[in-house]
């Protein structure tokens, strides 16, 4: 069960997500953003319903397009903007772009772009965990065209073998760039192939971050409770196109327009208005404080220095 | 799309050209990789080709490497011709066992053919980053077995790629990702193709030889500019075929000009001028009258931002600079 | 049903992989063979059984252990020899060794250590022979080990995507190198993974030759008849060590004595002399035409040159 | 297993002591690999290790690269010292993508460190053809980020690789397999370690600088020693670190020779004798009085019938000859 308090609070992060890609994408279509963009439009539920089941001290793997969910486990927005404006002072120093990056403090990962390193790397986290005997959790997500790689099967089969606490979510956004599910697999859910490796799993509304939450929640906690690993599917639609320069128009409007109906972001809002949660003022409040944020953020990112050509082989070694 | 008009064609352009001018010529040749059928690549260098040759000529793969170079070696060991794409070249890296160890040693061990080619869009220039930057011909150079091609501009990317789909061996094709829209030219009339393992001169000059290619070939090609304007007669050598490579044509050059310069957009450590140099170090010894020098990338991964990419990458003037250094010696 | 003729043909060819395999290792512990060998003692009736039901044009994709395997698919033994000898005129010119060859002209791979690159690699010759409207089967062959690897995953996700003309065996031979299963799966069965590619599968006692040919006869001819692709596990137990060297201390006395007990060629023996299609004359009879069969093949390939030295770089480009 | 006895010590047992003395020293330090615990690895060097460290330290990994490179990566990142066994070196390639992609680039990316090691069997020599005697090292050099270590003798395994295991940076550690059983020494007494980075001369001389490293130290100190004989004074530096390699103890040594030759088992073409090679074409050409012979193997696959592997191998005599060649220009 979800409590008020958490319930405003997955609103107040899946707002913040979408406030703070809106943003980007605006700048990207200005063409002020350096480099390319990957959004989660329409992923809300799941980025945030997931990665908001961690504690601190658990870690998460996100990929290219888990900027959102970053933010659940509380990356500070600047460094996202400092990061995609290339900046010296961000958290790759310039060194990578867009949504390569992440808050080692906070364990959050930096992902790179290799379909879905982040996996084999949270076992291996998980394993850390368990050798250490601390009672962290690892998280990793990825999207469900990268399930088709054998390094994801490598880390499902590991993990269940050494009943590790690692939760894997799947996004299955209906699309790997613009390949259908169909051209990835001849299965309904990617949950079909659990039983392959014995793991517990579940397929859920990935637009209804209750659902989403509570599914990570249970994961999370029997991990962290040395109930071994959980395979998660979550179904949504990515919304825009594969990065910020695709227009497509491989997705058929209808689907759009059948998603858009399903905004996961739109529906919880009349939930939390029905159930008295929220409210007008409050749901204003909060978009005006996302907005500063947000506003403050860009505008902070934008003025800060690049960093210097000299410094470009600085680094490379501990 | 013909190729006997006397319009300029994009080095994009060029390599769609050959892979239509091959798919027409042979029914075995076939194109698999992620998202190369309907939205035609990342950089759509297979745009159209779907609509003209069908989905069993033009095949959208999953997000797997493993099952895209091993099924292209696969098919290549029946005796079809098969031309796999890597979405960028760095992910060469996530099937790099099927290159190097089923491709390459197949024919050495069975004398059977595995005419396959490896295409994808390598190097630098257009804010990539770590991850989609990479240049990884000295990799496979260093692998026995396979031929390495990075050309330079839209007419050798279209002659070599055809050498290299009728090649009855492994060839890994690198196409620079910022030649793509950057390079343009009038493509020879007719059919044409240039072979692998052949350097080209692509300007002649009696003072310094610079060994180059792909990307850094116009590079090379505006610093010998500058340094004609001071008097320097600067021959610049196009690689083109990175292995095979032409040591004869280096050689012969280095001879006349006694002087080499050696430039990539490689990081230092072993990319491919480390073997010409060293080449050079040995068999043209006793020609040389200067140091032979080399301009590269640092010894770091591609940087993301602007200015450490800028760093990063041999500019004009850092050519310029090392060859009046040769020059003066 | 598996007519009497095919029921003898199959025990001519166990018979014969198991003669040739004792050589082998008789060579070995002499010192006279080069190199490394891994047999396939015990696994006798499934290496025979799956790749018998392959015709002329249909390809087989080895591992290092399947050598009985290629002999059924047609290999002439001589070559088997010829390479552990390393000799000039062998399949690989001595380029390679032990099982490392094939017979490309019989649509026997030449395998790799690499495991299980013959699984995709089959996916794409499977892909020929869709694309060329072959009635042609692919089958490869690997060990429950080698199912850990990622490649194993991306092909039979490629093969069931495009419903591709091939037959996946995995050998259960009880352990990889030193790893029992328990170290490698936590299911009971590699065959709990076909649901997850949507794909036809079956588990079989790999020790009865029939069971197991009928199994792939149907994954066979399924797949030629454009019926997709076929997960076949068979059950059995690797009765030697890895490799020659190795004296497999790891495995439990009792366990091979079980095994001995259920010892593929002894059983089926049996069973042939007690359907009458098999008598003691015929056995012997066969013994001894196995028995000269393979001295002649090793005396020829030993007394055979080796390659010489100066060309050693002969052959790496077509 | 103590390491101040007189006994002389295997390379193997070197390395399996280093391992025990790091494993003591570092509660973070633990082992991942195919059949590495109970059976002690492919060639017995974790062998006891599991007995006396429990299977919390020595762990037995499934037949899957991507997770045992991937896994060890990701303690790392947590601060664990993962030492990750590939079970032959040539397996490296089965999970490149983690090594040079994952593991090579994140201190660059993010500072943070990633302190993990790749150990592996690498190496020709002993009848193991094309998939069972790879040497990748020039691979990863070729990778900023990555250190890369091929020791020649055991008291260089032993104190390299504990100095690679306490490194905060990604190294590939290759063990030549021939080297286990065929190199013994008496180590040093006590704890040492060795830095890595710093070649050293193993033998000095005057006339010509050999530059080698791995198991072609041995052929190249028997070929000295064939040289001495007639009247050679032959220096052997063995690189030990092949990345970053110490080019100022090259430099220094030629310097003083003037002429160089350089030994590697690899294939030729972009082995790490190139980047030697060419280093010493360009910054120490003034002294050179010779051309820079390079030795090495061929441009092929590594042959398993013993004439061609013995063919492919460097030997003495080829090593002596090609001296004699270089002493006389
Ligand atoms: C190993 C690998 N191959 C190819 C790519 C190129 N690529 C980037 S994103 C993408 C599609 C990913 O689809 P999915 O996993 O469904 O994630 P989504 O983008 O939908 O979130 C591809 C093919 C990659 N990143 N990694
Ligand atoms: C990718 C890869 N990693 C490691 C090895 C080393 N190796 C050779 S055989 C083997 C065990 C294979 O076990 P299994 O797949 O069950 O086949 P079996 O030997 O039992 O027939 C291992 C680990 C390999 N060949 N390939
Ligand atoms: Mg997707
Ligand atoms: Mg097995």
């Amino acid at each position: 069960m979800v409590d008020d308090k958490t319930k405003l609070e997955l609103y107040r992060l899946m707002t913040l997500g979408r406030a703070v890609e809106d943003k980007l994408f605006s700048l990207y279509r200005q063409g002020r953003l350096l480099g390319a963009i990957y959004l989660g439009r329409g992923q809300e539920a799941t980025e945030i319903g997931a990665a908001a089941a961690l504690k601190d001290g658990d870690t998460l793997a996100p990929t290219h397009r888990d900027l959102i969910a970053q933010i659940a486990h509380g990356i500070d927005i600047h460094r996202i903007f400092m990061n995609h404006f290339g900046r010296a002072d961000g958290p790759t120093r310039g060194r990578d772009g867009n949504t390569h990056a992440g808050d080692m403090s906070k364990g959050i990962l930096y992902n790179i772009s290799m379909l879905p390193d982040g996996y084999p790397v949270s076992t291996g986290i998980a394993l850390s965990f368990k050798l250490r005997k601390q009672p962290q959790v690892a998280m990793a997500y990825c999207g469900e065209g990268a399930t088709s790689r054998g390094d994801w099967h490598e880390a499902l089969n590991f993990a269940s073998i050494k009943q590790l606490p690692v939760v894997f979510i799947v996004i299955n956004n209906k699309f790997a760039y613009s390949s259908p599910n169909e051209t990835e697999m001849v299965i309904e859910s990617v949950t079909a192939r659990a039983p392959g490796y014995a793991m517990k799993s579940a397929t859920v509304d990935g637009n209804d971050v209750i659902a989403v939450h509570e599914a990570a929640t249970e994961a999370v906690e029997r991990a962290r409770g040395g109930g071994g690993p959980t395979l998660i599917e979550a179904k949504t639609m990515r919304m825009l196109g594969h990065a910020g320069h695709d227009p497509a128009d491989y997705v058929p409007e209808e689907l759009l327009k059948e998603w858009e109906e399903k905004d996961p972001i739109k529906a919880y809002k009349q939930r939390l208005l029905d159930e008295s949660v929220l409210d007008e003022a409050k749901i204003a409040a909060i978009d005006e404080e996302h907005k500063a944020a947000v506003e403050e953020a860009a505008t902070m990112a934008e003025a800060a220095p690049l960093p210097d050509g000299s410094e470009v082989s600085d680094g490379v070694y501990h | 799309m013909a190729s006997t008009t006397n319009e300029e064609v994009t080095f994009l352009d060029a390599i769609n050209q050959a892979l239509r001018e091959e798919l027409d010529r042979d029914q075995d040749v076939f194109i698999l990789g992620e998202d190369v059928a309907g939205y035609g690549g990342a950089f759509k260098v297979t745009k159209g080709l779907l609509d003209d040759y069908g989905p069993e000529r033009v095949i959208d793969m999953p997000l797997a490497e493993a099952a895209i170079f091993g099924s292209a070696i696969g098919a290549a060991l029946m005796g079809m011709r098969p031309v796999a794409e890597a979405q960028y070249a760095d992910f060469l890296a996530c099937g790099f066992d099927y290159i190097v160890n089923e491709a390459a040693k197949y024919h050495y061990r069975s004398g059977h053919p595995v005419p396959v080619v490896f295409r994808a869009p390598s190097g630098a220039g257009v804010r990539g980053g770590p991850f989609h930057s990479a240049s990884p011909e000295a990799w496979f150079a260093h692998v026995p077995g396979l031929k390495v091609v990075v050309p330079g501009t839209p007419t050798d990317a279209k002659g070599l790629l055809k050498s290299a789909i009728r090649d009855d061996n492994p060839v890994v094709f690198l196409e620079h990702k910022y030649l793509y829209r950057h390079e343009k030219e009038v493509l020879p009339e007719g059919e044409y193709t240039i072979p692998l393992g052949k350097a080209e001169i692509k300007r002649q000059g009696t003072d310094l030889s610079i060994v180059t290619y792909g990307a850094m070939l116009r590079r090379s090609l505006d610093a010998a500019d500058k340094l004609a304007e001071r008097g320097h007669s600067v021959e610049v050598i196009d690689l083109r075929t990175i292995y095979p490579w032409d040591s004869e044509m280096i050689l012969e050059s280095v001879e006349k000009t006694s002087r080499a310069l050696l430039v990539q957009e490689d990081v230092r450590t072993l990319g491919i001028m480390s073997e010409v140099g060293a080449v050079i170090a040995d068999e043209g010894f006793e020609s040389l009258d200067a140091p032979v020098g080399r301009v590269t990338a640092p010894d770091s991964p591609v940087p993301f931002s602007p200015p450490l990419e800028d760093a990063f990458i041999p500019s004009v003037e850092r050519i310029v600079e090392a060859a009046e250094k040769t020059l003066a010696f």
